[in-house]
């Protein structure tokens, strides 16, 4: 199956690997070896069963059926008790949860030592961990600062970390999934690095991503998922972009290619909008968004993002500053604005985007009950809201069993398409899209790039938040750049190149560029 | 004025000790519970069941301490019971703790009942006597407050510090730390969150129990209905006011027990001019004021009251 | 030879409590004898004392024993709706028509007796009193405790505590030793707990309803003791006769029906406060003496 | 090893058996201390099923009880639905009555008509006002509710007692800790004549359907189980996440003040601080055994009263220490509840599948 050097004997093996959730076929028949010193990256769509077959591996879940083996140390393999992480550490593997498993009220060397020692022990000595870990830190690059608690840590202090605590365990294989999700371009490429440097002293890695560029660049071997089942594991030099595409969706992508639209009225106005202190600040934002355009917005997160979309959104005053919708100041509400012809699509879909709990068809008018479409005097009007949910499902091609299927059960795809659907079709004025594409394969990402291209195409005014490079000189007519809560003057896309918006989301020439 | 004299009377401090005794176990396991990530209002009713099963276990003729363990082991049975249906079964902690209590208190009373069906006066047993110290208690002020308790008022101090050090300094405490915060970092890292979280509930509830326990033993020398009266609600507010932290857990317990020594006093000093619920009042009010003050910047457990199943996010 | 009486007893705190072990005790006693066939329920809510007074009369009880202070309404009204089942309930208003009987615990007459004990007994002329609620049951033996320390030492003080609780002995204990840190030489133990304080810090107590020398040797200086049993047996006697009538059986209570007895430990009292107090009991048998019934809430006078 | 996976679709077969045969193993289980105490194991289920319901007279004590049952039921469901942990249902209740006696004692002048309209709104605001002080603390400063709940619960009992050793007491009531009674004409009256239910339960009842429509089928409802499911997601929606968490605690509140008032208007005709056997605290497990639907409250609350009374009836037929009523009930309790989790998991033991 695969071409690795066939005299070198594989460090971990899966063999016939399946998974169900009741009638649903997570994994099936998965079969993939792991070789000493390999970066594997695992591909395919949102749903696809890479997440699963990585918790069997790491002993989160327990196979229903095949058996997963572990190099032992005269280069035979033995098999390895599932369902325990417990013998998943011991056996050397580590493994990066897409969410952090950190504990946030202990520091970080808290963290890696925990477990690793008896809790009968009295007294916990950290010295000889300290030196150890001090060694580690240094020859594989990642230096984070121990002794800090973790809750005030960076996403991406967290995630080193995570690759810490596998490390100082003496990981023979380091599970990865999604480890760039939340992460800045920069902050990616320094990961990447370290992968391979790892990779090189022996340490066998497998990451799981949806951007394809750094699948193609930054792995040995790729294996892709479709539905459960492994459908390649290819070298990476003998894979492309398309190709990868056309295998994990199992049909032939075209990207969404972007048409001219007449610029209208400015919409969105933002002027000198300051609020927050630290990370979380905004210093005289300000900020125009016309009819018919997309401004995008990059940035590291982190960086006053989440500051402005609440402010947008009416869910924080802001301290100074104005922000008007169509000519009109508003009153800081999310009801208020909504009013007004603005939609947002919320950063952390499962957060601050649907109520899990409730059905689908309840996710779609939830912005709209109080609307007389939907209740009369109060009561709920459940043939109006029937109609919507089966009205929106077709059109927006939600795929879930029904109306009243919960919605905490849906693919993140499915989700952010419920969200598309309630607010995009109140033909709005406004829409606030925050990482609309985040975790997104690409199937899903192409969905969501389409309709806002259709709402622009309306003469709606779009405000892309993005950490996407691509993304970004894909959508914007526009860009703007956001950094320590100053936002740059937007420049036309065409006079940008990514190199620039990259250095200016880091911090230089922001001063030059406003 | 007599409020002051009431204040500098070493009395006061020993009897504003010996309320708090019974609170300082109770806030002290209550606190073990939820720092693990589940609250244990069964608390209420694992009191009772320590007073009762300690002091039963003594009239029956065991030794004090062998009476102390019998309420910890029954408090610690009461507390698997809760833990069970916490942590696997990942019942609402409030309502399984609301049944252990019902379950926990209704049990002893019958229990008591049935074994002594036909006494007209409660039966007693030689309780704790305080622990003389060659020396110290005959120290002028600090003799009479501190070195005129029992046993298990010393037992209870003594447990303040172990909790601390444990929760501060050693591996276990790491990780019963890390579990009430994220228990999908203690399984990551190969620990078993059911069994850290079933094992804080049960020393928790062990020690409750003995809080319980004090009551029968060393505060009084026999066993009566309605006997805890509400003090296992107290610790359940008083882990708050100490943002789970085991040194302002002991200083709470001692404020409350120093308004209730107060307030017993200033009856007897001045008749009552004010009504004494206004002063049994204050400690909850300030407790709910900590609380608002606390909300803030506590680092209260995370994963207070989520139950955690392998594998589900 | 008739059947034997039915008697049920309905109580509000559980069977140890002193008030309600001493009924308990009389119809255990009238049971023992074989007069009557005795059950009852202890610690019954006041939501459910209705509930089990209407059972026991639907279970053809004969009479009904139990304490309706805090129910007195609905216990009236359900006494009304079984006019063939005789009530006797503990009750600080009077009888009723048809069938509704009251007694109470009358002994403020040996409470007077052991206040001349106390007021004799006492150094620091400072007596303590711990109480449960300022009721008159409570007031007026507390009252005649206090008059009849007084006669004896016009210069004795009191301190008087109400713990707002029938039944918290550890909280009795507190009060009792804040009384003697403010000086009290004798406790006036009118709830359980306060002996327990007296007895652990080496001074005397007056007990109250019930005889709890034996349970502190050395500590229990005097008592006024309550018995049931001719209140209970005057009772059983009137319904097995069928001459039972909503009276107040009260004065069962009194010293001169042997309702009410006074006992005090020599080895511990003055001989002199024996001797006056002795005579003072003879004086209230032969009548000659009425000790005063006052119901107000006593206060401190320290 | 037990491992519990969540089950996607429950029959109602299941919904419905599950707990039923859960009360049967609990009932079965109370044979336990019935054997400890000595007595007749049959006699005794007997007298149990007789005492709850064996006569017009024990289902009114068993509606009776289950009255006040329903209302804490009641405050306890809605609140948990919006995920507002009011466990201080028994505070709201004593509140509610502390009121209705306020109100309902001659303290106004007011028509006789207007008496037992004005005793039930007098009690439910009551409950409301005192549900909306940790509601308020909860949502502006962030204050945990469970704990202010529980706490406001002691300082609502000591001042009951300080009204009624103080300025409510009963001047007619010898120095007794009681409040003056609730006038003739502002008691509820009563359903059956010489029976204890009484129009509470009329209420009651009204109160578990109008909670019903409004979760299920208003906007209002709509917004609460918004809010509880995802406080944060509500509030990006445009639902005023705040005014959602007052309407419900306001709604709680009252449901529980209004028990009070059956309670005293209803049956007692006057205030004692011993009014509630914790009759709050039940209430929350009652919403739990009623998996939070309104109407699930009655039933739940009925079978909870059905069992103490039956029990504490059959305790007493046979002479067993009456403990034992409150023990079944406990013992119930436990076991209805365990059964919910075979209704939302699938049990495995090992690989194999307990349950399907
Ligand atoms: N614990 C679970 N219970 C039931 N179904 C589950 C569970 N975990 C995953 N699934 C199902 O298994 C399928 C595979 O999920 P998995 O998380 O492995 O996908 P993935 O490839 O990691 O997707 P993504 O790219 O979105 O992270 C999904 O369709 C999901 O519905
Ligand atoms: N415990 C679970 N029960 C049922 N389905 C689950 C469970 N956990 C995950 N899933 C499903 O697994 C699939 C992938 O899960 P996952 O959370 O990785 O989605 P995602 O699209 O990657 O979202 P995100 O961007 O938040 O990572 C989804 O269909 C999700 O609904
Ligand atoms: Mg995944
Ligand atoms: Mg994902």
């Amino acid at each position: 199956m695969s071409d690795a050097p066939a005299e070198q004997a594989a460090v971990l093996k899966l063999t016939g690997i399946t998974k169900r959730f009741g009638a649903l076929l997570a994994n099936h028949a998965i079969n993939l070896e792991l070789y000493p010193g390999e970066i594997v990256a695992l591909l395919g769509e949102n749903g696809a069963g890479k997440t699963t077959l990585m918790n069997i591996l790491f002993g989160h879940y327990v196979a229903d059926e095949g058996t997963v083996q572990i190099a032992t140390a005269d280069g035979g393999l033995r098999p390895l008790a599932q369902g325990s992480p417990q013998a998943a550490l011991k056996a050397g593997i580590g493994m990066v949860h897409q969410h952090f498993t950190l504990a946030e009220n202990l520091t970080g060397i808290d963290n890696i030592l925990l477990g690793t020692r008896s809790l009968l022990s009295p007294i916990a000595s950290k010295r000889s961990a300290r030196t150890r870990l001090d060694k580690i830190m240094r020859e594989s690059g990642l230096t984070v600062d121990l002794d800090t608690r973790v809750s005030r840590l960076s996403v991406g202090e967290q995630q080193r970390i995570e690759i810490l605590k596998a490390l100082y365990r003496d990981a023979r294989v380091l599970v990865l999934d999604e480890p760039t999700a939340v992460l800045t371009p920069q902050e990616s490429e320094n990961l990447f690095q370290t992968l391979r440097s790892l990779a090189d002293e022996g340490l066998s890695i497998v990451f799981i991503s949806h951007k394809m560029a750094e699948v193609l660049s930054a792995s040995d071997r790729i294996a892709v998922l479709r539905h459960g089942e492994l459908v390649a594991d290819l070298p990476s030099e003998l894979c492309d972009r398309n190709m990868l595409a056309d295998i994990m969706v199992g049909r032939h992508l075209e990207p969404e290619a972007r048409s001219e639209v007449e610029k209208g009225p400015a919409l969105l106005k933002l002027s000198g909008i300051s609020t927050g202190h630290g990370r979380d600040a905004l210093h005289n934002v300000s900020l125009q968004v016309h009819g018919g355009e997309i401004v995008g917005l990059a940035g590291v997160s982190g960086n006053g993002q989440g500051a402005l979309a609440r402010i947008i959104s009416g869910l924080e005053l802001p301290r100074s500053g104005s922000m008007e919708i169509d000519g009109r100041r508003l009153k800081p509400a999310p009801r208020a604005v909504m009013r007004e012809g603005l939609v947002r699509i919320p950063e952390d879909r499962h957060r601050d985007g649907i109520v899990g709990e409730m059905t689908v068809a309840e996710n779609l008018v939830i912005e709209d009950v109080r609307s007389r479409a939907f209740q009369s005097f109060g009561f709920l009007d459940f043939a109006a809201i029937d109609k919507r949910a089966g009205d929106a499902i077709d059109a927006y091609d939600i795929r879930c069993p029904g109306g009243d299927a919960v919605a905490r059960l849906l693919s993140g795809g499915n989700i952010q398409k419920i969200i598309l659907a309630r607010t995009l079709d109140k033909e709005p004025k406004v829409v606030l899209a925050a990482q609309p594409t985040r975790g997104l394969d690409i199937g899903a990402t192409e969905d969501v790039h389409r309709r806002l291209f259709e709402a622009r195409a309306r003469g709606a005014a779009i405000l892309l938040i993005s950490e996407d490079l691509d993304e970004l000189f894909q959508m914007s007519d526009r860009i703007a750049v956001i950094h320590r809560g100053k936002v740059t003057l937007p420049q036309e896309t065409a006079t940008l190149n990514r190199s620039q918006v990259g250095l200016m989301m880091a911090g230089q020439e922001s001063e030059d560029a406003a | 004025m007599e409020i002051l004299d009431i204040l500098v009377n070493p009395n006061f401090w020993a009897a504003a000790i010996r309320i708090a005794t019974p609170l300082i176990f109770g806030v002290l396991g209550a606190l073990i519970c939820e720092r693990s990530g589940v609250l244990n209002l069964g608390i209420e009713g694992i009191f009772t069941a320590g007073a009762m099963a300690g002091w039963m276990a003594v009239w029956l003729g065991a030794d004090l301490w062998t009476g102390v363990a019998v309420a910890a082991a029954v408090g610690g049975a009461f507390g698997l019971l809760h833990a069970v249906l916490t942590v696997p079964f990942g019942l609402s902690q409030h309502v399984s703790g609301i049944g252990v209590t019902l379950f926990a208190t209704s049990l002893s009373y019958f229990a008591y009942r049935t074994a002594l069906p036909d006494v007209s006066s409660p039966p007693r047993i030689t309780p704790f006597q305080p622990l003389k110290i060659e020396g110290l208690s005959d120290l002028p002020f600090i003799g009479t407050a501190l070195f005129q308790q029992t046993p298990l008022t010393f037992l209870a101090l003594f447990l303040v510090l172990a909790v601390a050090f444990i929760l501060n300094r050693t591996p276990l405490g790491f990780a019963i730390r890390a579990v009430g915060d994220n228990p999908a970092a203690v399984e990551a890292q190969g620990l078993s969150v059911f069994g850290l979280r079933v094992g804080a509930v049960i020393v928790g509830s062990a020690l409750m129990a003995i809080g319980g326990a004090f009551l029968t033993m060393s505060a009084f020398d026999a066993f009566f209905f309605g006997m805890v009266n509400g003090r296992g609600w107290i610790c359940i507010a008083l882990v708050v006011f100490a943002s789970w932290r085991p040194g302002k857990a002991l200083l709470g317990a001692l404020l409350f027990g120093a308004f209730d020594a107060f307030q017993v006093r200033l009856q007897t000093e001045v008749g009552a001019f004010v009504p004494g619920q206004i002063f049994l009042m204050l400690p909850y009010l300030l407790s709910i004021f900590a609380l608002v003050v606390a909300a803030r910047k506590a680092d209260y457990p995370r994963a207070l009251l989520k139950p955690y199943f392998k594998g589900q996010r | 030879q008739e059947e034997k009486l039915k008697v049920a007893a309905i109580y509000t705190v559980p069977v140890e409590q002193q008030w309600v072990s001493r009924i308990h005790k009389a119809l255990n006693a009238a049971q023992e004898r074989g007069d009557i066939t005795y059950t009852f329920s202890e610690n019954v809510a006041n939501t459910d004392y209705e509930r089990v007074m209407r059972e026991y009369a639907e279970g053809g009880m004969d009479l009904i024993v139990g304490e309706a202070f805090a129910v007195e309404r609905a216990a009236r009204n359900v006494a009304k709706e079984y006019p063939d089942t005789a009530f006797l309930m503990g009750s600080s208003f009077g009888p009723a028509k048809p069938n509704f009987a009251v007694f109470d615990n009358w002994i403020h007459e040996p409470s007077y007796l052991t206040g001349m004990i106390a007021g004799k007994a006492t150094k620091s002329n400072v007596i303590g009193m711990v109480g449960g609620y300022a009721i008159p049951e409570v007031n007026r033996l507390m009252n005649a405790f206090i008059e009849g320390a007084r006669e004896v030492n016009p210069d004795v003080k009191f301190l008087v505590t109400f713990i707002n609780s029938w039944y918290d002995p550890p909280k009795a204990k507190e009060a009792a030793f804040a009384m003697i840190d403010k000086g009290a030489d004798i406790l006036y133990a009118e709830r359980f707990g306060v002996s327990d304080a007296a007895k652990e810090k080496g001074i005397l107590a007056i007990g109250n309803v019930i005889d709890t020398a034996g349970d502190y040797p050395g500590t229990i200086l005097s008592s006024a003791l309550w018995h049931m049993e001719p209140t209970i047996d005057k009772v059983i006697d009137d319904v097995a006769s069928g001459n039972f009538e909503p009276a107040d059986y009260g004065p069962y209570s009194y010293m001169a029906h042997g309702g009410g007895s006074f006992v005090v430990d020599e080895t511990l009292a003055d001989p002199e406060a024996v001797k006056a107090a002795k005579e003072k009991e003879q004086e209230i048998l032969d009548g000659l003496f009425r000790v005063n019934v006052n119901d107000e809430e006593p206060k401190s006078t320290l | 090893m037990i491992r519990f996976e969540p089950r996607e679709n429950v029959s109602t077969r299941r919904a419905v058996g599950a707990p039923v045969f859960a009360a049967l193993i609990a009932l079965s289980l109370a044979a336990i201390p019935i054997w400890a105490a000595g007595a007749d194991i049959a006699t005794a289920y007997i007298l149990m099923v007789n005492g709850a319901m064996g006569s017009v007279f024990a289902i009114s004590e068993l509606l009776a009880r289950a009255t006040p049952l329903i209302l804490t039921g009641l405050a306890a469901a809605v609140a948990f639905r919006a995920k507002l942990w009011n466990i201080g249902g028994e505070g709201q209740l004593y509140a509610g009555a502390l009121a209705a006696v306020a109100v309902g004692s001659g303290g106004f002048a007011l028509p006789p008509y207007a008496l037992i309209p004005a005793v039930l709104v007098a009690g439910a605001l009551a409950g409301a006002l005192v549900m909306l002080v940790p509601t308020l603390l909860k949502v502006k400063l962030g204050a945990d509710e469970v704990v202010t709940t529980l706490l406001l619960n002691f300082v609502i009992l000591l001042f009951v007692q300080m009204m009624l050793e103080g300025p409510m007491q009963d001047p007619m009531g010898m120095g007794w800790p009681q409040s003056e009674p609730v006038l003739e004409e502002a008691m509820l009256p009563q359903l059956i004549a010489r029976m204890r239910v009484h129009a509470g339960l009329i209420v009651a009842l009204v109160a578990a359907i109008f909670a019903a429509i409004l979760m299920r089928r208003t906007v209002w409802g709509f917004e609460i189980r918004a809010v509880g499911a995802n406080p944060s997601a509500a509030r990006h929606a445009g639902i005023p996440v705040t005014a959602t968490f007052v309407r419900v605690g306001l709604l709680s509140g009252a449901f529980a003040g209004l028990a009070g008032v059956g309670e005293v208007a209803g049956l007692k005709g006057y205030l004692t601080a011993d009014l509630s056997p914790g009759f709050g605290y039940a209430g929350i497990v009652v919403a739990m055994l009623a998996g939070l639907s309104p109407l699930g409250v009655v039933i739940a609350a009925i079978f909870v009263a059905g069992v103490f009374v039956g029990a504490d009836s059959m305790s007493r037929a046979l002479g067993v220490s009456s403990y034992l009523a409150d023990l079944v009930v406990a013992m119930s309790l436990l076991c209805v509840l365990i059964s919910g989790l075979f209704v939302r998991f699938h049990v495995r033991i090992g690989g194999s599948r307990l349950t399907d």
